[in-house]
């Protein structure tokens, strides 16, 4: 699904049942698809390092993502196999990223925690906790000083706002605002938990959404859950930052459905019983029933996008599977400019 | 003695330290709770509860620099890096901070206090995950660094560490976890700063070495026994900073040949500090340069391949062995 | 002036014309001559590196230091003189470490920025802007768990708040304050300006206090010229700190009548006018009126305080100027422990 | 040609190449309204604007981050670092985001930008603010680190700096700042990275520095000829990432001897990377095993004498020439 301009973006009640809204849960479902292959490919040995999938999170991506305009620009932490596919990565190519090989988005060089697609606008991809998060409020200001009206969405996690430079980062976006030099939009996943602790156990303040207001950065929460509720909020969101150039913060309230990383297992900091509970407000099955409910979408066209999902994936992994590893001398390339 | 994985001996200096003296409490990331990203401290939120196991948030920044004002207060605080990758973002409190109260208070306060994680590269953890840090932080006088290639080093060095007046850089191999070794049951066994030791005795070439490095080096000494019948005689430096190369040059002047062996990038590497200080107080035993085994000077690549050429292996040793003895 | 015991601290109303006023007037006299003095040391060459005083500021010292017990911890920056001399630290000493001499209280290896008087409580004397502040959350964690009642106090600028670990060290402190583990007194000592930056440019909110209460700690603004405003506040705050175990937040607003520093002497930023306005409101003056006119202190007496205060202050710089440079072995001691 | 002060060459640096190049700009504290503390920046937010010149708050890891996220995107920001040991509080976005984006995107970004400041000790700063940081940033490969010891040097590399598509440390002398000498007038001059240049022939003795320690080696030299009848050739490395090491070589295999100086601490300093590869590279040319001259290992005391007794000065220059000569 290609990302909407944002003159076209339609606002939810205008087109409730556009087209679009199917293309979203078309991509949202392949995402799902995807961050499942992944863990299969993770157990099967074909992907090293840490994977961290995005399982339970897909509104919160698809919801802000499809608001943007074509020439946005994208930044996450490591948690960003959806981020990618929904800016319109091939999933080929990030799986083969995944698998280490040369056809790779970021040449087999990054890894899951290192995707990049600059061509559909996406920039990454970092593996220090909110240590992108200076970047993308610099991406911002260079968007504003080239007189381009792109804006930049910078995602991160619950966790990741009690690192200095997140503080750092947000205390700037929110001086530079003031001028109209900043339009970055920020997303907090706040899927209550930095790895094993909960915010509760790691922010001394629990709204999150007011911490970022301490920097003069307008700041709301929404149901990361409810792709409808998401998008609403981003489509005034993203038209906001574009014409004031000022910093805008959404807290999506959502939640992990998979272990933080593929190697935690026992997950003894949440009970089994809070995961399905959690996993009654599918974001996947939250739009389909609101489609199916409202727009008369039929099992039937479920079924089809899951079996495109399945085969797209399929597909990928086979891709990647088959792709040559990356020729030895590109160890050297890319250290510096040559 | 008993048999301990380097995981094990890591858990039990701090355990029995923290039995030992109530001033001992460990923090960092997911340690409680989660019991460790590494469980290296499994269990032990449950032995001495959250006032001594503090599970922090991401605030590497806060974890050394509040380690710091513990240790001035009289507590010994164990910080976990969830691996030493992270402590950059702490690089302020540690160097500018930890490494110099002492000194600019006129000594006035004791800064006893350990930064302990894993580091190094191997899984695929790409750039910013596979980092080593020895010459990073050994660079610095008021810091004192460890970096034990054995369970029972890790055990004593730890120890050492925890009941010291100092700050302490306790850099573990995370590629180590897993090995066993012979560990001293006795509860004061400890291993002091600044002692090198032999780690196999030959007379041919001398290798120096630290961490996981020295294990291979030790199988590359053992396959040049077997494989050429020279004999590499193995130093093991122990600590970084105090750094103690009198044994490694006693070995030279009898092998005059040596090689130095480190994880990370050549230039301006720890290697490089070793080869600098041997060149100097035994330049006339020399008959070859001192070569460096080195890791690639690249970021660590993710995809496996790229991964192994980045990284030292066995062959590197022993070609430079034969390099430094001209049988290549 | 000896530091009050707790129970001691007298409370404003009951003990308006207590002799305590006069020792706290008295201390600010002698900490604005000791500043004088540095100022003119630093002229004729007697003190090097940088030299940031403290004149304009004393309310903020001498209102809290004197609200603490005997047993308490002070940590700030490099602007520490006043610090130093509140707590107790013998003049002398503090002189003969701006001198570089081995009587100095950090034996001549601090200088300015480093003061450090363990035996009075003071713990220094930090040269990074803000990052002290970690390591003051960390004593308060430590007198408590060694289970004293015992608190911390730390002092910072309001530049300081912009840097990545005081939001950190805030986070934490907030976090542990919940269980009563971290009795902390953060001050603010907003003086309007982070060396030639004000406020309003480098903070993206001005209000400063509300900064602090997004970790969830308690913060309130207090006049930071007025002796007995200040002191009020600190009363309760010190109480509250040290039953809590919470941290707790005043934000003293003040003024720099000198520059950031000694080479600070264009002052491009703020104007003549600016600063003749803020001389308006002179500390000493105003707690020098106030005892007056409600106390009777007389001019004598006033006349007095000034010239003990200069006599003291040229003692010190006598000793300063006579005692002998650090032993060469001492560049070795003190590196790490003997 | 014009006489030039080594601060008026960098000022010069920047103000050409935002006159030709729109996408410059420069951040950092108080470099606008307050003028710059070193007053590098004086008259350039009047100049250019604050949109081009734009003062921070105190948050160097705020600046570095951002400056990478511009580069990103076009930008060629340069960063003044008020003083460079402030920059340990950004090490994180220097040496895990600036330094190693490219590499993990794949190429996809390059990353233009200068990170710029003084440092160095000498006028009792003491312990956090007299530090040198050479061989802690030039050990990491994706970024570049210049160490310019002359006014001509640091106009010339500070604008290739600036037109480069990667990351660069560009490490100011304080101490240097008021020094004048020739610099080029063309505003093309520029001096390419990785190329080394004899500063002072000779044929008796090699110096091998950079920055201030380059002005100290070559009035050393000088007074070596005068006292000494020796003839030093003085190298000048200008870089140290890349590090081009050819011409000390070249000169070592016709004096045999070599000298390495740099202000710093000497355990893991850049002296040991110098020493350690010219011995590799001119074993058999060596008469002498290479000296290293270099600051003592402490955190720097505030107290004069103490302060020089700390740092090197020419007489260990001497020193340390008298002795590869075995001469003392
Ligand atoms: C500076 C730093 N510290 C620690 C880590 C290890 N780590 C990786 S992810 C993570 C948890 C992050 O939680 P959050 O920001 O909430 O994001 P989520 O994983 O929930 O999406 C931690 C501690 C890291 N990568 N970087
Ligand atoms: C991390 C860091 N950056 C920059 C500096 C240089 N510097 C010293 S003091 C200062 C201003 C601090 O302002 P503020 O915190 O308001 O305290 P004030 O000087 O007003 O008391 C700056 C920028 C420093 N010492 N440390
Ligand atoms: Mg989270
Ligand atoms: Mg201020």
């Amino acid at each position: 699904m290609a990302r909407q301009k944002q003159e076209a973006s339609a606002t939810l009640d205008q087109a409730a049942c556009a087209p679009e809204w199917t293309d979203i849960l078309r991509q949202m479902i392949l995402i799902r698809r995807f961050e499942e292959a992944t863990e299969r490919e993770f157990r099967r040995g074909k992907i090293g390092g840490y994977l961290h999938v995005y399982s339970g999170q897909e509104a919160v991506v698809s919801g802000v993502i499809s608001a943007l305009g074509k020439d946005d620009a994208v930044f996450t932490g490591y948690r960003d196999h959806a981020h990618a596919l929904a800016l319109g990565a091939d999933p080929k190519r990030v799986m083969a990223e995944l698998f280490g090989k040369a056809a790779g988005v970021s040449k087999g060089k990054g890894g899951s925690m290192h995707l990049f697609d600059v061509e559909h606008g996406f920039y990454g991809g970092y593996g220090i906790v909110g240590g992108h998060v200076t970047l993308a409020a610099g991406a911002a200001y260079a968007l504003r000083y080239r007189g381009t009206d792109r804006i930049v969405v910078c995602y991160f996690g619950d966790g990741a706002m009690n690192i200095g430079s997140f503080h750092e980062a947000m205390n700037m976006a929110g001086l530079w605002g003031k001028d109209g030099m900043c339009p970055i939009l920020f997303i907090i996943e706040n899927n209550g938990y930095a790895m094993g602790t909960s915010v509760e156990r790691h922010s001394a303040l629990t709204d999150l959404a007011a911490r970022v207001r301490a920097y003069n950065i307008q700041a709301e929460k929404a149901d990361g859950q409810d792709l409808f509720a998401i998008r609403g909020v981003a489509d005034r969101a993203v038209r906001q930052v574009r014409e004031s150039g000022k910093p805008y913060c959404i807290e999506a309230v959502t939640y992990r459905f998979s272990g933080h990383g593929a190697a935690d297992i026992l997950q003894p900091y949440r009970s089994k019983d809070e995961v399905e509970e959690h996993k009654h407000r599918d974001p996947i099955v939250i739009l389909r029933t609101r489609l199916s409910e409202m727009c008369g979408l039929g099992d039937n066209d479920v079924k089809k996008m899951e079996d495109e999902a399945a085969q797209r994936v399929a597909e990928a992994v086979k891709f990647a599977e088959e792709s040559p590893a990356p020729e030895p001398d590109e160890l050297y390339r890319d250290v510096v400019a040559e | 003695m008993a048999e301990k994985s380097y995981r094990d001996a890591i858990r039990d200096a701090m355990m029995e330290e923290m039995d030992r003296d109530p001033n001992v409490l460990i923090m960092g990331e997911d340690i409680g709770v989660y019991e460790g990203t590494f469980r290296i401290t499994a269990g032990m939120l449950k032995k001495y509860g959250p006032k001594r196991v503090i599970d922090t948030p991401i605030a590497e920044a806060g974890m050394a620099g509040t380690a710091v004002g513990m240790a001035m207060f009289g507590l010994r605080p164990v910080v976990e890096m969830m691996t030493m990758n992270f402590a950059i973002v702490a690089a302020d409190q540690i160097l500018n901070h930890a490494a110099k109260v002492r000194y600019f208070s006129g000594g006035q306060v004791d800064v006893p206090m350990v930064i302990r994680g894993p580091q190094g590269a191997g899984v695929q953890l790409s750039a910013q995950h596979s980092q080593s840090f020895e010459s990073f932080y050994a660079h610095f006088p008021g810091i004192k660094v460890a970096a034990p290639g054995t369970p029972a080093d890790a055990k004593g060095l730890l120890k050492t560490a925890i009941r010291g007046r100092d700050p302490v850089i306790f850099l573990e191999s995370a590629a180590l976890y897993g090995m066993k070794g012979q560990v001293p049951d006795d509860p004061d066994f400890t291993v002091p700063f600044g002692q090198s030791r032999v780690a196999r005795e030959g007379t041919d070439v001398t290798i120096v070495s630290y961490s996981r490095m020295l294990q291979m080096s030790l199988q590359a000494a053992e396959r040049l026994s077997k494989e050429e019948s020279i004999e590499a005689e193995v130093i093991d430096l122990r600590t970084l900073r105090p750094l103690d190369l009198e044994p490694a040059i006693e070995s030279v002047r009898k092998t005059h040949r040596c090689v130095a062996v480190q994880e990370q990038w050549k230039p301006f590497g720890a290697a490089a500090e070793i080869a600098a200080s041997i060149t100097e107080a035994a330049f006339d035993d020399l008959d070859a340069p001192v070569e460096r085994v080195t890791g690639e000077d690249v970021p660590m690549p993710y995809a496996r391949n790229l991964e192994l050429l980045a990284t030292p292996h066995e062959e590197h040793v022993i070609e430079a062995v034969k390099r430094v003895m001209y049988r290549s």
